[in-house]
């Protein structure tokens, strides 16, 4: 394989990279998962005015199975929590998350016993964007932070180091 | 079980249906038009577009509650002393203070005799409701402009001291410190709820009908009510 | 007619009828709803709704919490209006201690409640649009609905959880250029809701998808505790503003639409109507609001930390879903002793196997977003 | 005539107590006579309307009470002794009422004690007493004999305390939803 061949850094190897990481960063559906108060501002992200589907998220996908980055605007609650991983196992790799609003990423304003303290004890997330709700302009942001994060990924390098060649 | 409903019988354009579609193609058809016309429009993007959010933000308010920052006086030093009156009123408790006493050779950073040794806030759990704001007696912490919050990492989110300096002198670089508040006007006297309800009910008149009368009856009903209410109290105060 | 009610173990032997799992992660359902249906073919003999999934312990939290804190977690109950919510929870405190909330600060609040009904009633009619795929409506309504939480903004710096007013008053004076506002956007939230109208109201689509759809009977919607433009819908002339008037309701002049049968068709209906006659309200209260002088009080004197007497109080407004109540019961502390919340959507929601049966299962996304179920009220 | 009389006159020797604030007026009942009392209020009273059915765990609300009133009276001499009756019951659930003709609200309030935490369903009555009623037993685990469909509604099922008594904490026992699923 090339990277193999390059001593793992070469230019082939980087330029697929960049290319794939360009195809992807250009494409960012999300999974708009709406809970609570935070789903509202994700609406208005995603309708007029804000249009999310200039970054490339054109599509809301509300299957996971087509989705790349999960938008958990509200809280999770313990009841959730199942589903919630499900939904998340379901989507296929790569993927990332973004945790939206107070009650996503801590558990917010409620310390109580029906709600999970961050969604981040369940799953990984990737960006968290503080607010209750944030405006659509921090989940842009958090987009764009997502897209900047993928820039940098070595999506090659990591599949190599999984089925274990090239290291 | 849900109702049966005899439907209404449908007029001849509702039946013939493909009136009403093109009746409404063409208004989305004229929306169109008028978005692709604006478009050409010059200056800045307005409602008919979206406002292009990272090249062209939208005007925000300026009391907007956004990231913290805590405030620095005319001379340079630091408003806080540490009270921890923020942190009592949190309704989420995100707010950490640790209060210390200005050493000697630092009263100039400070306005008070102690400062705050320790100021965390804790964004992702902050809900940006203001009550700090409200609570600090020395206008020390303040909800400022910064929306852009997005971090990769919980620990980024949380706001130490540096941070919320930062974010003043940044917002004071870009003008957008928030205008002093005016004070509320607080009512002078409590005043028993079934007094008020009584002369409520006096005052109130027929409600107006006419739509070109409402301007008028209204400015009475005010005065009138205005009228009341002063009798009302002074009965209370010749009662007292 | 006594009907089982599936439960999940239907899934296992399911006999001639077919048990479907709706949710709770399902684009109709709102986030968080989930409603388990038997059905036969597409017909659904039998549903029942399981809530509980943004259970977040409000009421628990009211108790640990002080009376001044507890503001912003009514935010997060019925989020699409929350002005609404403040305003119900702090007249429910005001009603304990008896205080008497300034004249001026009354019409503020009015103004802002009636706002928030219109931006309401804008995310329900266009998130039923969007489930009956009828997707331009809320694109047009939801410019508004951004202009509307422009002026929220400008007002107290926050556009979906205002935390708007405080214990005896409200915290600040409506903007100067407020009124330049509101004309600004008055005709386009005009030309929007007619807008709406001439897409939807004579389509026969959407006549054919909702009329009839889930009709109820007045007599099963009261038995129901339906309250608001669900209960109005049916026929019932009911609504607090006129029945029970607080603020100034009792002296601006507004029609209650009235439905008649009580279906999607006149839900639909009897919001898009509740809208022009808000515009109305509003018109007439900002002409009351100018009657004060600038510096008249906007905040009764009421003393730092709220500490009610003894006793127990139910106050009720018109929320934009129905009667919003707040229950208190103070024991003389700061905190309340314990606080119950009783939202409208609840008790719409839990007539919903009986709206639902014997229709069929795109009936029920239309019905569910018509009813205007907001998760965080119905559980709390 | 007010409406206490009404009341009064309408369930004679039924109605235990009255409790009157800011204008609310509440009754209580015995709390065996839930239904009768709902349904004469109902029908000769002209109360159409369930509002609402709640829970109310007093187990804390009578110490605080006479702390309070320890607290002021400390400056003074010494305490009285209060008469010690039996201890107040600890559950109330409260049934709120509303006339639609006349807009009067009433709130009806029986006493559940925690070793008898049965009570008569009133879903006969109004069937908007279906969800509050379960949400009841969810939240304070007081039963409601006759309900149809007496299960957990908010929490899920294997949920094995009860929120909103007073004994429970705020941040819960650690109470975590198992997160396996069969696929």
């Amino acid at each position: 394989m090339a990277f193999q061949a390059y001593g793992g850094e070469g230019w082939l190897l980087t330029k697929l990279e960049q290319l794939i990481n360009w195809g992807r960063k250009r494409s960012p559906w999300p999974l708009p998962y709406g809970t609570a108060c935070c789903g509202i501002e994700m609406m208005a992200a995603l309708a007029s005015g804000y249009d999310l589907a200039r970054f490339g998220a054109e599509r809301p996908s509300f299957s996971p199975r087509q989705a790349d980055v999960l938008i958990q605007a509200g809280t999770i609650t313990k009841k959730m929590v199942p589903i919630f991983k499900r939904i998340y196992d379901q989507m296929a790799e790569p993927k990332w998350v973004i945790s939206m609003g107070a009650c996503a990423c801590s558990g917010g304003v409620f310390r109580t016993y029906s709600t999970l303290q961050g969604i981040d004890l369940v799953v990984p997330v990737d960006v968290y964007v503080p607010g209750c709700p944030p405006r659509p302009e921090g989940l842009i942001y958090a987009l764009i932070k997502i897209m900047e994060k993928i820039e940098k990924d070595h999506p090659l390098r990591k599949k190599a180091a999984e089925i274990g060649i090239g290291g | 079980m849900a109702k049966p409903v005899v439907k209404k019988k449908y007029t001849l354009t509702e039946r013939v249906y493909l009136i009403e579609i093109i009746k409404g193609l063409g208004l989305t058809f004229k929306h169109f038009v008028f978005n692709v016309k604006a478009s050409f429009r010059p200056g800045p993007h307005t409602v008919p577009t979206c406002w292009q959010y990272p090249e062209d933000r939208r005007e925000i308010a300026p009391i907007f509650r956004g990231a913290h920052m805590l405030m620095l006086d005319d001379q340079g030093r630091i408003k806080c002393v540490g009270c921890g009156m923020c942190a009592k009123a949190c309704p989420a408790q995100c707010i950490t203070v640790k209060r210390g006493k200005v050493a000697e050779g630092e009263e100039s950073k400070y306005v008070g005799k102690t400062y705050p040794e320790e100021f965390v806030v804790d964004l992702t759990r902050c809900i940006f409701c203001g009550f700090c704001e409200e609570a600090c007696p020395k206008g020390a912490i303040v909800l400022g402009p910064e929306y852009e919050l997005a971090q990769y990492t919980r620990e980024e989110c949380q706001l130490t001291k540096e941070g919320l300096l930062a974010n003043y002198y940044k917002a004071k670089e870009e003008g957008k410190l928030k205008p002093p508040k005016k004070p509320v006007p607080v009512a002078a006297s409590a005043e028993p709820v079934a007094k008020k309800a009584a002369a409520a009910k006096k005052a109130a008149p027929k409600k107006v009908e006419a739509q070109g009368a409402e301007a008028k009856g209204d400015a009475k009903e005010a005065k009138a009510k205005e009228a009341e209410a002063k009798k009302a109290e002074k009965e209370q105060k010749s009662e007292g | 007619m006594e009907v089982r009610r599936p439960t999940i173990e239907d899934w296992d032997n399911p006999g001639d009828l077919v048990t479907i799992n709706i949710g709770p992660s399902h684009p109709a359902m709102h986030g968080t709803l989930r409603v388990i249906a038997q059905t036969d073919g597409e017909t659904i003999v039998s549903a029942e709704p399981e809530i509980g999934y943004l259970h977040r312990g409000v009421e628990k939290l009211g108790e640990h919490l002080t009376y001044h804190q507890f503001i912003p977690i009514t935010d997060r109950l019925n989020y699409c209006s929350a002005i609404a919510n403040n305003v119900s929870y702090e007249m429910a405190v005001e009603k304990l201690m008896g205080i008497k909330v300034p004249e001026k600060a009354q019409v503020i609040r009015m103004i802002m409640m009636e706002l928030a009904r219109i931006a309401d009633h804008i995310v329900c009619i266009g998130i039923l649009g969007v489930d009956l795929g009828a997707f331009t409506p809320f694109f047009y309504l939801f410019i508004q609905r951004e202009e509307i939480y422009e002026i929220f903004e400008w007002y107290n710096g926050a556009r979906l959880t205002n935390t708007f007013g405080r214990i005896g008053g409200v915290e600040a004076d409506l903007p100067e250029d407020f009124e330049e506002r509101w004309r600004k956007l008055l005709p386009n939230l005009k030309k929007a809701i007619d807008e709406t109208d001439k897409l939807l109201t004579h389509n026969r689509i959407w006549m054919d998808r909702t009329i009839g759809v889930t009709a109820f009977s007045p007599e099963d919607a009261l038995s129901w505790g339906f309250t608001g433009p669900c209960l109005r819908a049916c026929g019932v002339k009911r609504d607090l503003r006129k029945d029970e008037p607080y603020c100034f309701y009792d002296q601006v002049d507004f029609e209650i639409p009235v439905g008649k049968h009580g279906d999607v068709f006149d839900r639909y209906i009897v919001r898009m109507i509740e809208m022009e006659e808000s515009i109305k309200i509003i018109d007439q209260a900002i002409k009351i609001y100018k009657e004060f002088p600038p510096d008249a009080p906007l905040m009764a004197k009421v003393p730092k930390i709220i500490k009610p007497p003894v006793g127990e109080v139910y106050s009720a407004i018109e929320a934009p879903n129905g009667e919003l109540g707040f229950w208190i019961k103070s024991d003389g502390s700061d905190k309340p002793y314990r606080i119950k919340i009783r939202p409208p959507c609840y008790m719409v929601y839990q007539a919903f196997p009986e709206l639902v049966q014997g229709e069929m299962i795109a009936d029920l996304i239309a019905c569910l977003s018509s009813l205007n179920i907001i998760a965080g009220e119905l559980d709390r | 005539m007010g409406l206490k009389e009404d009341v009064q006159n309408t369930l004679g020797e039924l109605a235990l107590d009255f409790l009157e604030c800011q204008g609310d007026l509440s009754v209580t009942v015995p709390k065996d006579k839930i239904v009768e009392v709902l349904t004469k209020l109902r029908d000769n009273l002209g109360f159409n309307f369930l509002s609402d059915v709640f829970g109310v765990d007093n187990s804390v609300f009578y110490e605080k009470l006479a702390k309070a009133k320890a607290k002021k009276k400390k400056g003074e001499e010494d305490k009285e002794e209060e008469p010690q009756g039996p201890p107040p019951p600890r559950f109330e659930v409260v049934y709120l009422l509303l006339s639609l003709e006349t807009n009067k609200r009433l709130a009806v309030k029986i006493q559940v004690p925690e070793d008898d935490l049965v009570v008569d369903s009133v879903t006969c009555l109004w069937k908007a007493a279906d969800w509050p009623e379960r949400e009841t037993f969810d939240m304070f685990g007081i039963r409601f004999k006759g309900h149809h469909n007496l299960k957990r509604l908010l929490m899920w099922d294997e949920f094995p305390a009860h929120p909103l008594r007073k004994d429970y904490p705020l941040e819960g026992q650690g109470e975590e939803r198992i997160l396996e699923y069969n696929d």
